[in-house]
């Protein structure tokens, strides 16, 4: 994936969220504003039949993944346009048609599953493997350990993709976990480990590259860490806890400035080309705000469809 | 909100606030009482419930979790085994799930097994029920704690309840399920100034009525009440009974109702089948004959965050009033 | 035992080998069904009702697992969502608490919240009930496990019904948790010679009478068939029915047999409180009037190791022909 | 603790089950023999006031903690006159008020309840520690990583002992296991871990009076495995999964006869002292059965006392 392409997948999510917060009907979401490198580095790599599943924190892992912001935005809004038809919404989107096994809210409760969706891959003998976005605070969980084991037994084509975003919602992760650094957590398992800069989406896509091949050629799993920043509270419903300070200081660590101030340094991208890519992005967001607002909310009559 | 003026009989408070009320004293009257859970130090918990606590008591009796809910309550259940007091807090009900061995397989037993040996006098206090979060986060289990030899459960729906069953709770001898709801967090209601605990095992009579029995329970006491106003303007008068307290169950005032009125109807927001609602309709079988009986709860589905398949899921008061005229119109249960 | 022998109509084997006979056959049938568990490889399971699957499909297939419930469903499951289809074995059903999250947390609500994109065709094959083993490796938590919406359960008494409904569970598009007694491994009963699937929601009348109904399931309905005996020797005829599956729950063939004798006796090993029993008695009594009803259930104690403790605990055939004399003679229910 | 008294207590606990196999009235038991001198060195440095808990294979582990023989093998029996009246048995056997904490027949579920104990230890500012022994299958559980992460953040006054016998049942440790030494998944944690030789009692015992320096030193918990062998099958219910060839070559291993060759080519014991200690030990074993054989069954009434 191009430099422009990474560039544009950031500006989506962001762009996407910052229409978002300014509407009265979306509950409430956990935004990837600020992580957008993350979700995009990683999926800049993946495959067509690869699978991504990620945590509760959605929007940037779905449209990175290259989900229709219309598509996304109906489901978030609660809208039968949604690939879940409304009834996911963030916590729990999915589109596994288009390799997005889907988010899960419980934190730490999709590391297992997307090691069965690796199992399944492996039994099927191709290369295509399956990353599981997870934050830092899913690596207090016991599921972490259990997966990291087994995963590395049965060489499973797995990415483990910690979203070190340094917060569980208001607990600082040196409050929540005693590794030095949480890649640190695979060392044992014997798998590759990586700590790497989250906010540099190049870093974080020639890490993933790296970390693909080994997978891909059934070496087994491996274990990435990404160290990112949130630029808004944990979800928008949400008291921010950390110092202004902090927040002031993150600020100017953004993924997308860093991408394309350093695009346009280097001369590639001009600044008619960068205002063209915002506006285009933009009228993207408008358009599935359009689509989404056109789109109907399920009949009552559909909770009692497919439950078993 | 003053709550040291001792010379008024009663001061309305948020729900959060009767919880931190209850805290603080128990923890003022007990050193050893320790909370630990999510973000409930500084931040002050999810729904402000612990607000202040952690400055008044400061971080080793406030104590700050990583997402580890088996070991959150491993933790709350080891440590108050061996001498200490613990509430360990599990933001979502659902999320007890990871938490059920050392719950059920290790404290609700460990009385038992040691021979009185050792207890565990540990609340693990949760938040049930539905408010826009989603399949994994709405989710209201209790009557699987119920059915566990060893756990007491209780579940407040007013904050002079929460009040008062909490520090019930954090003096007990045993483990207790205290079962908060999202949606009560933020209502109000008049508490006693006076400090008291409410006994477990008494459920309360909040109105009386003389046509039909409604049994319910933490946040579905809101649509029970607001039906039996709606019936009650229909000409069916309703005693309604909030249980309070699952584990011990007071059937001796539903019965005393029911003996009254011949009709029960109970009200949950948890599922049916092996519910709350079909284990109180066994025992007053066995109380009472002749008695019509219907239960009221989520249809089988999950819950969604979507608020149309949220809202087409649960009870409500229109619900509860169709349900209590057909009954009564009905040959019926 | 010969399972090739076309021509005889049935074959007695052990309950166990039925298991092994029908994985055999599903694993033949469908080369993408691999099971998973701990020592259910060259080992065999702990009750040997993994005996040769091992040699035959290879460590691909038979998957010998760590001692990581959690992770050992939620592998189970998402691989199954991902197009394979799994067995999980869990040796006992008290651990299935350590891997509730993934089941219905996750598989349970799997087609609902992706509106039928993806469906976790996984059986959790587990273990219920005690035999010695004590406070932790004795339980039954079905009831649990049938308020769930989007699982399927079922519980078999014999090794025809363990046959014949495994391989139908391991043609479910969804999650289902088949549940074993530890006490019936070692039982023996015809088996057809014929491959067949037994559908689920179809309890089998296991016994004619006219004065009470017996409802069971797993091994209490041995003490259930023992009790019917010695009640038919003091002239209380019994009819018997073994549920077979718990969700779904097959009513009619309940109601029709009350209609007839206007007397429910259920008999089951897990806590009566919000149990199988009581869903029964409400649900039947939605149907029918003027039923008189007993639930017999463990008592509201954990289950000891210790033989006395374990036998006081339990119900047993005693108890149950008791209960019915009870129910029969007294005004009830 | 002498030689004398290791060899001692190691020989008690072949000793008890020598005798317990013998009989018909056990239900079936876990045995520690083979691994006797991991719970011998291990409670050689533990003091009075501290805890210990261990898994379901709780004979060793109650004995060496010195419980009376005769109060264990009531409780196994399920006699009224043991610690918990008969109704624990074998997977939950506990006298706290000497120290054994208690047995818990859940595989990695004492490891949460360890660090609880820990924490209330720690919250009296005593210097007692909690020791936990668990075997290798206890570490695939993801109880472990929890406890390790919280035990290292709260510096944890707790001692987790791996007893690591090789199998679980009849996986094979490397079957279920990653990682190369099972002390290794303590190090992302920062904590002090060793893997030492669990048939050498000596070493045991010095390597947990260096960690219990450690951790009464005020500074966090530690990481102990032990390398030891079970002599017989998982319980004595279960069958026997290990190659002949390999249980044969264990033998030679035995801690026993290990310690005492060593002391009497020492000349720390004479071939007399050691018949007699044997001798002794005999008669207490002995001593135990008359105990525990003249005891009650528990009243059926009993199984409603001590729930709520
Ligand atoms: C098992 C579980 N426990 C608690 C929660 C409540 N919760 C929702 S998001 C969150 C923070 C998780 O932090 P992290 O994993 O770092 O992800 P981030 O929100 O930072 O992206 C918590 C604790 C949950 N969803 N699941
Ligand atoms: C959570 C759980 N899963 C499974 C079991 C069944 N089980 C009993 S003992 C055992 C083996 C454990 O192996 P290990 O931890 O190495 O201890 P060892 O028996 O070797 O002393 C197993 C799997 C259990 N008791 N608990
Ligand atoms: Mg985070
Ligand atoms: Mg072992």
């Amino acid at each position: 994936m191009s430099a422009h392409e990474l560039l544009h997948d950031m500006l989506l999510i962001r762009t996407f969220e910052q229409h978002l917060i300014k509407r009265r009907d979306h509950g409430f979401q956990l935004f990837s504003s600020g992580e957008e490198a993350v979700s995009v580095g990683l999926c800049s790599v993946l495959n067509r039949d690869d699978q991504l599943l990620c945590s509760g924190r959605a929007i940037g892992p779905a449209l990175a993944r290259g989900l229709e912001p219309g598509l996304v935005l109906a489901e978030l809004l609660g809208k039968v346009a949604g690939p879940c038809r409304g009834r996911a919404g963030r916590g729990h989107m999915a589109l596994p048609a288009q390799g997005f096994f889907g988010a899960h809210a419980v934190v730490g409760g999709n590391l297992t599953i997307a090691a069965g969706v690796a199992l399944a891959m492996q039994s099927e003998g191709n290369q295509n493997l399956v990353a599981c976005m997870f934050g830092d605070g899913a690596c207090g969980a016991g599921a972490l350990h259990e997966t990291l084991n087994i995963a590395a037994l049965w060489h499973l084509p797995l990415l483990l993709v910690c979203n070190n975003n340094q917060y569980s919602v208001s607990t600082p992760r040196a409050a929540a976990l005693a590794p030095q650094k949480l890649s640190d957590l695979a060392v044992p398992f014997g798998m590759p480990a990586l700590t790497v800069d989250g906010m540099d989406v190049t870093a974080v896509r020639d890490a993933t590259r790296e970390f693909s091949d080994h997978i891909r050629a059934g070496k087994g799993p491996a274990f990435l860490e990404c160290i990112s920043y949130r630029f808004t509270p944990h979800s928008t419903s949400a008291r921010e806890s950390r110092p202004t300070a902090e927040i002031e200081a993150i600020q100017a660590l953004c993924p997308i400035v860093r991408l394309s101030s350093q695009m346009l340094m280097d001369g590639e991208i001009s600044q008619a080309d960068l205002d063209q890519m915002k506006k285009d992005v933009n009228a993207a967001v408008q358009a599935a705000s359009v689509f989404a607002e056109a789109a109907a909310f399920p009949d009552p009559a559909e909770v009692l469809h497919d439950i078993v | 909100m003053t709550l040291s003026d001792e010379t008024a009989a009663a001061t309305k408070i948020f729900f959060r606030e009767a919880i931190i009320r209850a805290l603080q004293e128990e923890m003022q009257a007990d050193p050893k009482l320790t909370l630990l859970g999510q973000d409930i130090g500084a931040f002050g918990g999810s729904y402000r419930e612990f607000d202040g606590l952690f400055d008044a008591f400061g971080a080793e009796r406030v104590r700050d979790m990583p997402v580890a809910e088996a070991a959150m309550v491993g933790i709350g259940v080891g440590a108050a085994a061996a001498g200490m007091r613990t509430l360990v807090s599990i933001t979502y009900m659902d999320f007890l799930m990871l938490a059920l061995d050392p719950l059920v397989n290790y404290a609700a037993k460990l009385r038992f097994k040691t021979a009185g040996q050792l207890r565990a006098p540990v609340v693990v206090k949760t938040t049930a029920g539905a408010k826009g979060q989603g399949v994994a986060h709405s989710q209201c289990i209790e009557a699987w704690l119920m059915a566990v030899p060893g756990l007491k459960v209780v579940a407040p729906s007013t904050p002079a309840d929460a009040y008062g069953l909490l520090k019930t709770a954090l003096r007990e001898e045993g483990p207790v399920v205290y079962i908060d709801h999202k949606r009560l967090f933020p209502t109000a209601g008049h508490v006693p100034v006076k400090a008291a605990c409410i006994p477990f095992g008494q459920a309360l009579h909040v109105r009386s009525g003389s046509d039909v029995t409604l049994v319910s329970f933490s946040y579905m006491m809101t649509p029970t009440l607001q039906a039996a106003e709606r019936l009650n303007a229909q000409g069916v008068s309703c005693d309604v009974i909030d249980l309070r307290s699952l584990a011990p169950l007071d059937m001796a005032t539903i019965c005393t109702s029911v003996k009254k009125t011949g009709v029960m109807v109970t009200v949950e927001e948890g599922q049916l089948t092996c519910g709350v609602g079909s284990e109180i309709s066994f025992r007053l079988r066995e109380m009472l004959d002749g008695v019509k009986i219907a239960r009221i709860g989520a249809v089988a589905a999950p819950v969604s965050s979507n608020r149309v398949l949220e809202a087409a899921s649960l009870p409500d008061a229109d619900k509860i009033v169709t349900c209590v005229l057909t009954l009564l119109n009905g040959k019926g249960g």
